[in-house]
C-alpha cells in the first residue's frame, strides 16, 4: 500500500468511529474569537449591545490572508474583549448571548460546472471557510493559486491519522455527497482535472460511501495506516509520489490538499450560502459520553464536555485536537474554534525527560527525514545558528520523534522553542 | 616594533610563588605537556626532567632578560630558541657525560626541552619584559612548579605502575598496572590530576 | 475534575519503549550468551559477572552522589555495561581486576563524559581496553571450557601464531578458549537476532560489520587457504559475534544516521580484518569498535540526511 | 641602524656565541661520552662472554664483530651487536657465540621498547639466561610456554610470543652474518682496534 | 614498500601524538573547533614537510660534513623557528582569517615539539632524503588525523553535561588517553 | 680545519642566512597593524562575553578603532574602560551612564496565582510557549533563564523571582535578551546612593484582572504618581512607570515606596 518513509503507529483508540454525528444544543453564551485562522485577525463588524442573527458576520476580514467570523446563534453582543483562546492563549473575541435550538440551514442548489471559479472563491471567502484539517488556513486563499503554479490535482485529505479523532471519518460516511460536491467545487475553483481522496485503509466504510457517492469519477486511494499519513506532504508523496520541495507548498507540485470537512464546508458555503458556524468535533478520552458532535463555533469547552458526559476520574489534561499534535489547554473557558477537530480528556503523561541515548529512533521515524537529535542538542546548547542549518524549519511538528523517544525527551517542545528563536533572530 | 617594558609590579617573593600554583605550567596553563607525559613513568624521571628543564629555563631567562632590549621583534623567537637550544645542548651533553643512566631514561626528550613551549612562553611573557632579578625568580618559581607537577605525576604513575615510589616499595604485593607506564596511562592520570586541581581551585 | 490542568507540548501519548525497557531488552538478549558462558566456565563466569556488575554499579552510584544527582541505576545502562564487560573478559581474571574494569568502564568511560548518552567510547570496551593495557598477561591467559580449566590458546591465537584452524562446529557451540561470553557464536546469534528483531538495536551495523568481515576475510583466503582463515572462521571466532550484535550497536557511541551506521559497520569490519591478519594482536574487535567510536562524531557530522523534499 | 640589519646582527651574534659555547661544551663532554659508549659495549661483552680479557674489533663491510680473548690470548668467542624490529619497536642485542659458531655463550638486550611487564621481560635475566650455552645449529628456535624446548630452543615468554620470537630472529640473523664474515677468511687482518680490558674482569 | 611502511607507521602505529607524546600542547589547545583543527593540521603538515627537507639537507651537508653533530639542536630549531615565522607572515598577509583563528598557536608551532622531534627522529633513524620527506608528511598527516578526530569529539562534548571539574583540558586528556588505548590496536601492525 | 672556527662560522652563517631571509620576508610581507587596537584591547575587560554584539573583545577593539563603535560600547567595561579608550583614541571625555538590570515582576511564587501544572522543559523560554503555570501572562515564569544567562553571577532566584545584585551587575544586558517575557530592562543606577528604583510589575491589565492573577501586581491606583514630589512616577495606562530622568533627583522616594498599597515599587541596594 502506498505510503512514505518513517512515521509511527500509535494505538488508534478510535472508539467513537461508530457514533453518528450528534447535534449539540447551542449554549446561551458563545465566545467567537476574531482570529480563528492563520493570517491577520479580522476586525469586529458589530458593536457591543447590538442584536445579531444566526449566521451574521461578527468580524470582517480586511487582509488577503484572513477569514470573516459569524455568529452561530441569534442574540445580543455582550462584549468585545480579550478572552482565553485555545491556540493563541488570549485573543479578542465577540461574546454573544442568546441561544435556542439550532435548525438545519436551508438547502440550496448548485451546479459545480456552471459556476465561475471567482464566484466559488467569493462565496467561500464570505462564508469564512478555513481549513478544518488543523492549520485553519483560509480556504479561499488556497483556492487562488498564482498563475505560474498550475494545479492538476486536488486531493481530499480523509486520512485522519490522529488517534481518537473520528470527525472526518463520520463526515465522510454521513456526508459523502457533500464531500464529493466540495471536491468538485475546489477542482473547479483551481482548474484541476483530477480529484482524489486519500483515506487510511482502516476506514473501508468511508471509502465505500465516497466511491458510491462519486460514481467512480473521483479516485479514492486507500493508504497505509500510519501516522502522519494525513500531513499534506506525506499525503501527496503517498498518493502521487510527488515530493513537495523543502520550504515549498503543495501547489509547487501542482496539488491542492483539502480536508474532507473543509470540502463539506465549501459545499455548504457555495450551495447554501451557509457560513462556517459549526463543525464536527470528536470528544473522546476520559469523558462520560465520547462521540462526534456538531458544535457551534464559540461553544466553551466546559459546556461541550458537560454535553459529552463530563470529565471522568483521572482526566488531568484537556487537549484540543489529536493526542499527537493537539494543544493542551490551561482553561476550560476556551471556545471551540474552526480548527477544533477534537476535544480530548486525557491522563497526562508524567514529565520524565532523560538523556538522549542516541538510539536514532527519532531519526528513523521522522517523516520529513530530519535529525531531531540535532534539534534537541542545539536547542539545549542554545546554538540557534546551527539549528537553522539543521533544517529545523522543515519540521512539521508531527511529534513522531517525541512519540518514539525512549528517553522521553519532549523533542517537539525543543523544536517549537528553536523555531521561535530562529525566526526571531532573522 | 619595540616591545613595551611591562615590568611586573608584584612583591618579589610573589614572583617566585606564583609559579607554584597560579601559573603552574602544567596544572593551570597546560603548557609543556610533551615531556610531562612522556618521561613521567617514574618519580625519579619526573624529577630529573624537572631539574633539567628548570636549569634551561633559568639560564635562558637570565640571558634573555639581559639582552631583552637588543632583540628586534621579528627575530625574537628565533633568537630565544637558539639560546634555549644552546642551554639544552649543554644540559644534554652534561647529562650524557656525567649521568648516562638518567640521560638514557629521559631518552630523546631532553632535546625536546628546546621546544618545551612554556620555556619560550616565559621568555615571551616575562623575561623579555622584566629585569634580570625578577626574571630569574620567575623562572625558578615556574621551574619549581614544573618540578612539583612532574614529580607528582611521576610518583602516581610509578605507584600504580609498580607499587613503588622513587624505587621504594610502597604497596607490597601490588599487581602492577602496566597501562600507567604507557601513553594512555599518562593521559588518563594527568586528566584526573588536572580535574582534581580544578575541583580544589573551585573550593578555594 | 479537581486540580489544575496539565499543560505540556504535544504529543500527549508516548510509545511503550523507554530507556529502561531498551536496556532490559539488551539484558534479555544477552541471556543465551550468559547461559553458555556459565555452562562452559562454571563459577568463574559467575564471579566475573558479580565483580563487573559491582564495579559498574558502584561507579555509577558514586558518580551520582558526587554530582548530587538522582540515582541513575534504574535505567539499567550500568548493568548492561557490567554484564557486557564480564562477557568480554577471560574467565579466570581475578575478581579485583574485573571490579577495577567495571569502575573504569563506568567511571572513565561514561561518567566523566556526563553520564548516560554522552560518552564517546563504548564504556565496556574502555574498561576492557584499560584492563588489556594494565594487565596484559592476565588478559591473555585463557582456559578451556569445562571443569578443569586447563590453559589453552584461543582459536584466533592458534590461527595467528600456529596457523591451526579450529573446527567450525566447536566455534559455533563455543567449546573453545576465549572470553567468558564470546565463545558460543550460536547463543550470541540467537540473542542478537532477538535484539534486532525486537527493535532494541539497529540491524544495519551488525549486517554491514559482519558482511564486511566476511567479504574482506574471503579475499586472502581465496588465494591462500592454507595461510589465511576462511570467512566463516572469521565470523565465528573471537569476539566478533558479541561485538557486532551487542557492542557495535551501542546506540550511544555509534552514528545516528543510517548511512553513518553502514559506514561504522564497514569501517569496523575493515579494521578487524586488518588487525587480525596483519596486526600484532590476534583479535581486533575491541579496537575496531573503539576506533570507530572515535570517528563517530565525524561520521555523524558528514552524513546528515537530506530532508524530505530536499535536492537529491 | 635599520631593523633588518639589527635582526641579522643580533641573530648572528647569538648564533656565534652559541656555536662557540657548544664547541667548548662538546670538547669537555666528548671524551666522557665516548668512554660511556665503550663502557657499555664492554660491559655487554663481559656479560655474554664471561672471562673475557681483551677484545678485538673486527670490521668487514658494514659488520662489526668483537673477538673476545682471555688473558692468555686464547679466543673465547665472538660477540656481535644485532638489531631488528620487536613488538613495539627496535630491539638491540649483544650476542656472544663460541669460536665454533655452534653454541651461544650469552645474550644481552641493550635497547628495547617492548611493553613493560610483557615484552619487556626479554630484558630479564631469566629470559636472557636461556641463551647461555644454547645450541645454535641449525638455528635458534622457540617454543611456547608449557612445552619442552629442544637444546636449540628457548621458551617464549607467555603473552609476549612476538617479542620472544623477534629476539630469536634477530639472533639468528646476526649469527648468520657473523658466520659469513668469519668464514670469509681470517678476520684478524682487518682488525682495526683493540679494546684492552683495563683491569681485567671487574 | 619501505616508504609505505614508514608512512603508515608515522600516521597510525607510531602516531606522534598518541605514541610519542609530541605536539601535545597544540593538540590540547586547538582541538576544540573543527575549522581551527584542520587549519592547524594543514599548517603542521606544511611545516613538517619543509622541516624534514631543510633539516635533512643541513644535517647531512653541513653538520655531518664539518663534524658538528652537537650543533644539531641549535641548527634545527633555528631552521624551524625561522620557517614558522615565515609561514606566519605568509598567512598573516594572505589569509587573515586563518591567521586569526590559529591565534597564539602559530608561533607555538615553533615550540610544537613534534616538529623538532621529527627532525631528531629522522637523524636518529638515518633516513635518506626521500624517506625523511615521507616521514615528515606522514607525521604531519598523523598529527592532523588525531587532531581532527579530537576536534570532532570535542565539538560533540561541547554539548555534553560534563562534570564541572572535567570541563576543558581534563576531559580532553582523558579522551586522548582512551584514544591512545584504542590506537594500541594498531601496534604490531608495522614493526619499525 | 679548526673545529672551533668551523662551528662558529657555520652557526654564524646559518643564523645570518635565516635572519636575512626573515628580514626580506618581513619587508615584503609586512602587514600594517594599528597599534591602537592592542591598546584598546588592553583597556577592554577581556571577558569575550559578546554582550556588545561583537564576536570577541579583539573584534570590538578593531571596531572601536575603526570608528564603527563608540568607546563606551562595551557595556561590561563601563565608565572606566570607556574613559581609557577615549584617551587612547584621543577623543577626550565621554559620558557613560551606568546601567543595571531591574526585574519588573516582584511577586513571589506564592503571590502569583497558579492555574496550570506545567510539564515540560524547565526553562523560561520553553515554559513561555505554553504560558507556564501562573495565571499572569506578564509576570516572571520563575525558571531562571536570566540567572543562567548572566556571566557575572549578578542575578539569583529568591522566593521564585529573580533579584539583581547591583554590585555585580555590569549592565551587559544578557538577562534582558534571555527573558522571554521581556520583564528585565536596563535602567540607570544611582552610584551616589547605591540604589536603583523600579516598578516591579509588568501587567498592563486593569485592576480586577490583575487582582485575579496576582496578590501584589500593580492595580493602577495612581498613588505613586500622586505622591511623588517631582513627577518621577507616571502612569502608562494601568501600569506605573518610573521616569529615570527625574527619579534620582526626587526627594521623597521612600515615601512613594511606602505609600504603594501593593508594595510593588522596589529598590535594589548595594550591600
Ligand atoms: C502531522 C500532521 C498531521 C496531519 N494530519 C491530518 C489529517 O489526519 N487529516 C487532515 O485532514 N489534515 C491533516 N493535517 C493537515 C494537513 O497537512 C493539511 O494542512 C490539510 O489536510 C489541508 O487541508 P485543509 O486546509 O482543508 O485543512 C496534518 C498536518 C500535520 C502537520
Ligand atoms: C539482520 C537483518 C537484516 C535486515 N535487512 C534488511 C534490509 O536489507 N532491508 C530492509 O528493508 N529491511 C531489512 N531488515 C528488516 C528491518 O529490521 C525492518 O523491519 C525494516 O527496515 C523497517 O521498515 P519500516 O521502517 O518501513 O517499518 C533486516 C532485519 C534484520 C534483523
Ligand atoms: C597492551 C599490550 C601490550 C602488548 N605487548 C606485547 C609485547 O610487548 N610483546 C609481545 O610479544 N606481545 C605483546 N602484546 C601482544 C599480545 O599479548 C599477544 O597476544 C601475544 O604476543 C601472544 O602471545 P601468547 O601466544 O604467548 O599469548 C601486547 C598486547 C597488549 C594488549
Ligand atoms: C543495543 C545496545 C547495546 C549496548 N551496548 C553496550 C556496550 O557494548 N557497552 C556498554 O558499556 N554499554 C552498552 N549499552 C548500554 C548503554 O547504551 C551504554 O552503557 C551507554 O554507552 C552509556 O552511556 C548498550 C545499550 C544498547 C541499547
Ligand atoms: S516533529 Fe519534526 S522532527 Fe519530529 S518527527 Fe515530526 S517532522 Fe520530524
Ligand atoms: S529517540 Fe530520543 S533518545 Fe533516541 S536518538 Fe532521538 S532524542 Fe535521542
Ligand atoms: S501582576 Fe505584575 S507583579 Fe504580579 S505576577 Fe504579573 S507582572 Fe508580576
Ligand atoms: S528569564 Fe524572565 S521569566 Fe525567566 S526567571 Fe528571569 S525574569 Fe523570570
Ligand atoms: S611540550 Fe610538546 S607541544 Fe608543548
Amino acid at each position: 500500500m502506498r505510503s512514505f518513509r518513517g512515521g509511527v503507529h500509535p494505538p488508534y483508540n478510535k472508539v467513537t468511529q461508530d457514533r453518528p454525528i450528534e447535534r449539540v444544543r447551542p449554549p446561551e453564551r458563545v465566545v467567537v474569537p476574531l482570529s480563528q485562522h492563520t493570517g491577520a485577525p479580522c476586525e469586529p463588524s458589530v458593536e457591543k449591545g447590538q442584536e445579531v442573527q444566526r449566521g451574521q458576520k461578527l468580524g470582517e476580514a480586511k487582509a488577503f490572508i484572513s477569514a470573516p467570523v459569524h455568529t452561530p446563534i441569534s442574540g445580543v453582543v455582550k462584549e468585545i474583549a480579550p478572552h482565553p483562546h485555545p491556540v493563541l492563549g488570549e485573543a479578542l473575541a465577540v461574546v454573544v448571548e442568546g441561544g435556542g435550538e439550532m435548525e438545519d440551514w436551508p438547502r440550496g442548489e448548485v451546479d459545480p460546472d456552471s459556476l465561475e471559479p471567482e464566484e466559488i472563491r467569493m462565496r467561500v471567502r464570505e462564508a469564512g471557510v478555513v481549513g478544518l484539517g488543523g492549520a485553519a488556513f483560509p480556504t479561499a486563499v488556497k483556492l487562488s493559486p498564482p498563475e505560474d503554479k498550475p494545479i492538476d490535482t486536488v486531493i481530499l485529505n480523509g486520512c485522519e491519522c490522529e488517534p481518537y479523532l473520528t470527525a472526518d471519518h463520520r463526515t465522510m460516511l454521513e456526508r459523502a455527497e457533500d464531500c464529493i460536491l466540495g471536491l468538485r467545487l475546489v477542482m473547479r475553483a483551481v482548474g484541476a482535472e483530477r480529484g482524489m481522496i486519500g483515506v487510511e485503509a482502516n476506514k473501508p466504510d468511508a471509502m465505500e460511501a465516497l466511491r458510491h457517492a462519486s460514481d467512480g469519477e473521483v479516485e479514492v486511494v486507500p493508504l497505509k495506516v500510519k501516522y502522519p499519513q494525513g500531513a499534506e506532504k506525506m499525503l501527496i508523496k503517498a498518493v502521487l509520489d510527488r515530493e513537495v520541495p523543502t520550504g515549498g507548498l503543495p501547489m509547487d507540485v501542482g496539488v491542492v490538499v483539502q480536508n474532507v470537512g473543509t470540502a463539506v464546508a465549501v459545499a455548504e458555503a457555495v450551495r447554501d450560502g451557509k457560513p462556517l458556524i459549526e463543525r464536527v468535533v470528536t470528544v473522546a478520552g476520559e469523558v462520560g459520553r465520547p462521540g462526534n458532535y456538531l458544535v457551534p463555533i464559540g461553544t466553551p469547552f466546559s459546556y461541550l464536555l458537560e454535553v459529552a458526559g463530563g470529565l471522568q476520574e483521572g482526566a488531568s489534561q484537556v487537549v484540543m485536537g489529536g493526542p499527537m499534535m493537539g494543544i493542551a489547554q490551561r482553561s476550560l473557558e476556551v471556545p471551540v474554534v474552526k480548527g477544533t477537530s477534537g476535544v480530548l480528556a486525557l491522563r497526562a503523561l508524567p514529565y520524565e525527560e532523560g538523556n538522549c541515548i542516541r538510539c536514532a529512533r527519532c531519526v528513523d521515524h521522522c517523516p520529513m527525514e530530519l535529525m531531531p537529535t540535532l534539534f534537541v542538542k542545539f536547542a539545549k546548547g542554545e546554538r540557534w545558528d546551527l539549528l537553522e542549518r539543521a533544517h529545523i524549519m522543515d519540521c512539521i511538528e508531527c511529534g513522531s520523534c517525541a512519540y518514539v523517544c525512549p528517553a522521553r525527551i519532549p523533542i517537539v517542545h525543543y523544536i517549537k522553542l528553536g523555531k521561535l528563536k530562529v525566526r526571531s533572530l532573522k | 616594533m619595540e616591545r613595551r617594558e611591562e615590568v611586573s609590579r608584584r612583591p618579589w617573593y610573589q614572583e617566585y610563588l606564583k609559579g607554584l600554583w597560579e601559573e603552574n605550567p602544567i596544572f593551570r596553563m597546560l603548557l609543556g605537556m610533551c615531556p610531562t607525559l612522556a618521561v613521567t613513568t617514574s618519580a625519579l624521571n619526573g624529577l630529573s626532567m624537572g631539574l633539567a628543564t628548570t636549569f634551561v629555563l633559568t639560564s635562558t631567562s637570565l640571558v634573555v632578560s639581559i639582552i631583552r632590549k637588543l632583540v628586534p621583534g621579528q627575530v625574537r623567537i628565533a633568537t630565544f630558541t637558539v639560546i634555549i637550544a644552546t642551554f639544552v645542548t649543554v644540559a644534554d651533553l652534561f647529562l650524557k657525560a656525567k649521568f648516562p643512566a638518567i640521560s638514557k631514561a629521559l631518552g630523546p626528550y631532553v632535546p625536546l626541552i628546546v621546544v618545551n613551549c612554556f620555556i619560550l612562553g616565559r621568555q615571551e611573557v616575562f623575561a623579555s619584559k622584566n629585569p634580570t632579578g625578577r626574571s630569574i625568580l620567575d623562572a625558578l618559581g615556574v621551574g619549581s612548579g614544573f618540578i612539583f607537577a612532574l614529580t607528582l605525576l611521576g610518583s602516581i604513575r610509578e605507584l600504580l605502575g609498580s607499587g613503588e615510589v622513587f624505587g621504594h616499595e610502597v604497596i607490597p604485593g601490588w599487581h602492577p598496572w602496566v597501562v600507567m607506564i604507557l601513553p594512555a596511562g599518562a593521559f588518563l592520570t594527568l586528566g584526573f590530576l588536572v580535574a582534581a586541581m580544578n575541583a580544589i581551585e573551585r573550593t578555594k | 475534575m479537581e486540580g489544575r490542568l496539565v499543560v505540556a507540548v504535544s504529543p500527549h501519548i508516548r510509545a511503550e519503549m523507554d530507556t529502561r525497557k531498551v536496556m532490559m531488552g539488551v539484558l534479555i538478549s544477552l541471556v543465551p550468551g550468559i547461559v553458555a558462558g556459565v555452562w562452559f566456565f562454571r563459577w568463574h563466569a559467575l564471579v566475573l559477572l558479580a565483580s563487573c556488575l559491582a564495579g559498574t554499579l558502584s561507579a555509577e552510584a558514586s558518580a551520582c552522589i558526587l554530582r548530587k544527582k538522582p540515582s541513575t541505576l534504574g535505567d539499567l545502562s550500568a548493568a548492561v555495561t557490567g554484564v557486557l564487560l564480564a562477557m568480554v573478559l577471560p574467565p579466570t581474571l581475578p575478581f579485583w581486576a574485573a571490579f577495577l574494569g567495571g569502575v573504569v568502564a563506568v567511571g572513565v568511560g561514561k561518567q566523566v563524559f556526563g553520564g548516560l548518552g554522552q560518552n564517546i567510547f563504548n564504556p565496556a570496551l574502555v574498561g576492557r581496553a584499560f584492563l588489556m593495557a594494565a594487565f596484559p598477561v592476565l588478559m591473555t591467559t585463557w582456559v578451556a571450557p569445562g571443569p578443569e580449566a586447563v590453559t589453552v590458546a584461543t582459536p584466533l591465537a592458534l590461527m595467528k601464531f600456529d596457523h591451526k584452524a579450529t573446527p567450525l562446529l566447536d566455534l559455533l557451540v563455543g567449546k573453545v578458549g576465549g572470553c567468558m561470553g564470546e565463545t558460543s557464536a550460536l547463543a550470541l546469534l540467537i540473542g542478537g537476532l532477538f535484539l534486532v528483531l525486537k527493535g532494541y538495536a539497529d540491524w544495519r551495523i551488525p549486517l554491514s560489520y559482519l558482511g564486511t568481515v566476511a567479504v574482506l576475510g574471503a579475499i586472502p583466503w581465496a588465494f591462500r587457504p592454507d595461510l589465511y582463515p576462511s570467512p566463516m572462521f572469521h565470523l565465528l571466532a573471537g569476539g566478533l559475534m558479541l561485538g557486532a550484535w551487542f557492542m557495535a550497536t551501542d546506540p550511544v557511541t555509534t552514528p545516528v544516521t543510517k548511512v553513518g551506521r553502514y559506514m561504522f559497520g564497514i569501517g569496523a569490519g575493515v579494521l578487524v580484518v586488518v588487525i587480525r591478519l596483519w596486526g600484532g594482536l590476534p583479535e581486533g574487535v575491541m579496537y575496531s569498535i573503539l576506533l570507530m567510536n572515535a570517528v563517530t562524531p565525524l561520521i555523524d557530522r558528514y552524513t546528515v540526511p537530506v530532508p524530505f523534499g530536499g535536492k537529491r | 641602524m635599520s631593523v633588518s640589519a639589527r635582526m641579522m646582527l643580533v641573530l648572528t651574534v647569538v648564533g656565534v656565541f652559541s656555536g662557540l659555547s657548544l664547541v667548548y661544551m662538546d670538547k669537555y663532554a666528548e671524551p666522557y661520552i665516548a668512554l660511556h659508549k665503550k663502557e657499555a659495549v664492554r660491559e655487554a661483552i663481559d656479560k655474554v662472554l664471561p672471562g673475557v680479557d681483551k677484545v678485538e674489533e673486527v670490521h668487514r663491510d658494514e659488520t662489526v664483530i668483537y673477538r673476545a680473548l682471555d688473558s692468555s690470548g686464547k679466543l673465547l668467542g665472538y660477540a656481535f651487536l644485532a638489531e631488528g624490529p620487536g613488538y613495539q619497536g627496535k630491539i638491540q642485542l649483544m650476542v656472544g657465540v663460541a669460536p665454533d659458531l655452534r653454541r651461544l655463550t650469552g645474550m644481552e638486550v641493550l635497547e628495547s621498547v617492548e611493553t613493560p611487564g610483557l615484552g619487556a621481560k626479554i630484558t630479564e635475566s631469566s629470559f636472557e639466561e636461556q641463551f647461555r650455552g644454547l645450541e645454535a645449529v641449525p638455528a635458534v628456535g622457540y617454543v611456547k610456554a608449557g612445552r619442552k624446548p629442544a637444546p636449540n630452543e628457548i621458551t617464549a615468554i607467555t603473552g609476549a610470543t612476538i617479542s620472544s620470537a623477534s629476539v630469536v630472529r634477530i639472533v639468528n640473523e646476526g649469527l648468520n652474518e657473523v658466520r659469513r664474515v668469519v668464514r670469509a677468511g681470517p678476520p684478524d687482518c682487518e682488525t682495526e682496534a683493540t679494546i684492552k680490558w683495563k683491569g681485567g674482569k671487574k | 614498500m619501505e616508504l609505505l611502511l614508514i608512512f603508515v607507521a608515522a600516521v597510525l602505529t607510531n602516531n606522534f601524538v598518541l605514541h610519542y607524546f609530541l605536539g601535545i600542547c597544540p593538540f590540547l589547545g586547538v582541538s576544540s573547533r573543527m575549522e581551527t583543527a584542520v587549519g592547524m593540521g594543514l599548517a603542521v603538515i606544511f611545516v613538517m614537510t619543509l622541516t624534514a627537507t631543510v633539516t635533512w639537507l643541513i644535517y647531512h651537508h653541513i653538520l655531518v660534513r664539518f663534524g658538528l653533530p652537537f650543533l644539531e639542536y641549535v641548527t634545527f630549531i633555528l631552521v624551524i623557528a625561522s620557517l614558522v615565522q615565515i609561514v606566519e607572515m605568509f598567512l598573516r598577509r594572505f589569509s587573515p582569517e586563518l591567521y586569526r583563528a590559529l591565534g597564539i598557536y602559530l608561533p607555538l608551532i615553533t615550540t610544537n615539539c613534534s616538529i623538532l622531534g621529527l627532525a631528531l627522529f629522522m637523524v636518529l633513524r638515518e633516513y635518506d632524503f626521500i624517506e625523511g620527506l615521507v616521514f615528515g608528511i606522514g607525521a604531519g598527516i598523523g598529527f592532523t588525523l588525531v587532531l581532527t578526530i579530537m576536534a570532532g569529539i570535542r565539538e560533540e562534548l561541547a554539548f555534553a553535561d560534563l562534570p564541572r571539574a572535567f570541563r576543558g583540558a581534563p576531559i580532553t586528556l582523558i579522551t586522548a588517553g582512551i584514544l591512545a588505548l584504542a590506537f594500541m590496536g594498531f601496534s604490531g601492525l608495522i614493526r619499525v | 680545519m679548526n673545529p672551533i672556527l668551523v662551528s662558529v662560522l657555520s652557526m654564524g652563517l646559518l643564523a645570518l642566512a635565516f635572519a636575512a631571509i626573515l628580514a626580506v620576508v618581513n619587508r615584503k610581507l609586512a602587514v600594517q597593524e594599528d597599534p591602537r587596537v592592542e591598546a584598546v584591547l588592553e583597556a577592554l575587560p577581556g571577558a569575550n562575553c559578546g554582550a556588545c554584539g561583537s564576536a570577541s573583545c579583539r573584534d570590538m577593539a578593531e571596531r572601536i578603532v575603526k570608528g564603527d563603535a563608540e568607546p563606551g560600547a562595551c557595556p561590561v567595561g563601563g565608565t572606566e574602560s570607556a574613559r581609557r579608550i577615549a584617551e587612547i583614541l584621543g577623543l577626550g571625555e565621554v559620558e557613560v551612564v551606568e546601567k543595571v538590570a531591574v526585574v519588573h515582576c516582584g511577586a513571589t511564587s506564592e503571590q502569583k496565582v497558579k492555574v496550570a501544572e506545567y510539564r515540560g522543559v524547565k526553562t523560561c523560554s520553553a515554559a513561555n510557549l505554553l504560558g507556564g503555570e501562573y495565571a499572569c501572562r506578564y509576570g516572571c515564569l520563575g525558571y531562571g533563564d536570566c540567572v543562567r544567562a548572566c556571566g557575572f553571577g549578578a542575578i539569583y532566584m529568591a522566593d521564585g523571582r529573580p533579584k539583581v545584585d547591583v554590585e555585580r551587575c555590569t549592565g551587559c544586558g544578557k538577562c534582558v535578551q534571555a527573558c522571554p517575557r521581556g520583564i528585565i530592562t536596563l535602567e540607570p543606577y544611582d552610584r551616589k546612593r547605591g540604589e536603583t528604583i523600579f516598578v516591579a510589575c509588568n501587567n498592563p491589565d486593569r485592576a480586577p484582572a490583575v487582582r485575579r492573577v496576582c496578590e501584589v501586581g500593580c492595580i493602577g491606583c495612581r498613588m505613586c504618581a500622586r505622591t511623588s514630589d517631582n513627577g518621577a512616577f507616571y502612569m502608562d495606562g494601568n501600569l506605573a512607570k518610573v521616569d529615570y530622568g527625574k527619579v534620582y533627583e526626587s526627594g521623597n522616594w521612600d515615601e512613594v515606596v511606602e505609600k504603594c498599597p501593593r508594595k510593588i515599587i522596589r529598590m535594589e541596594r548595594a550591600a
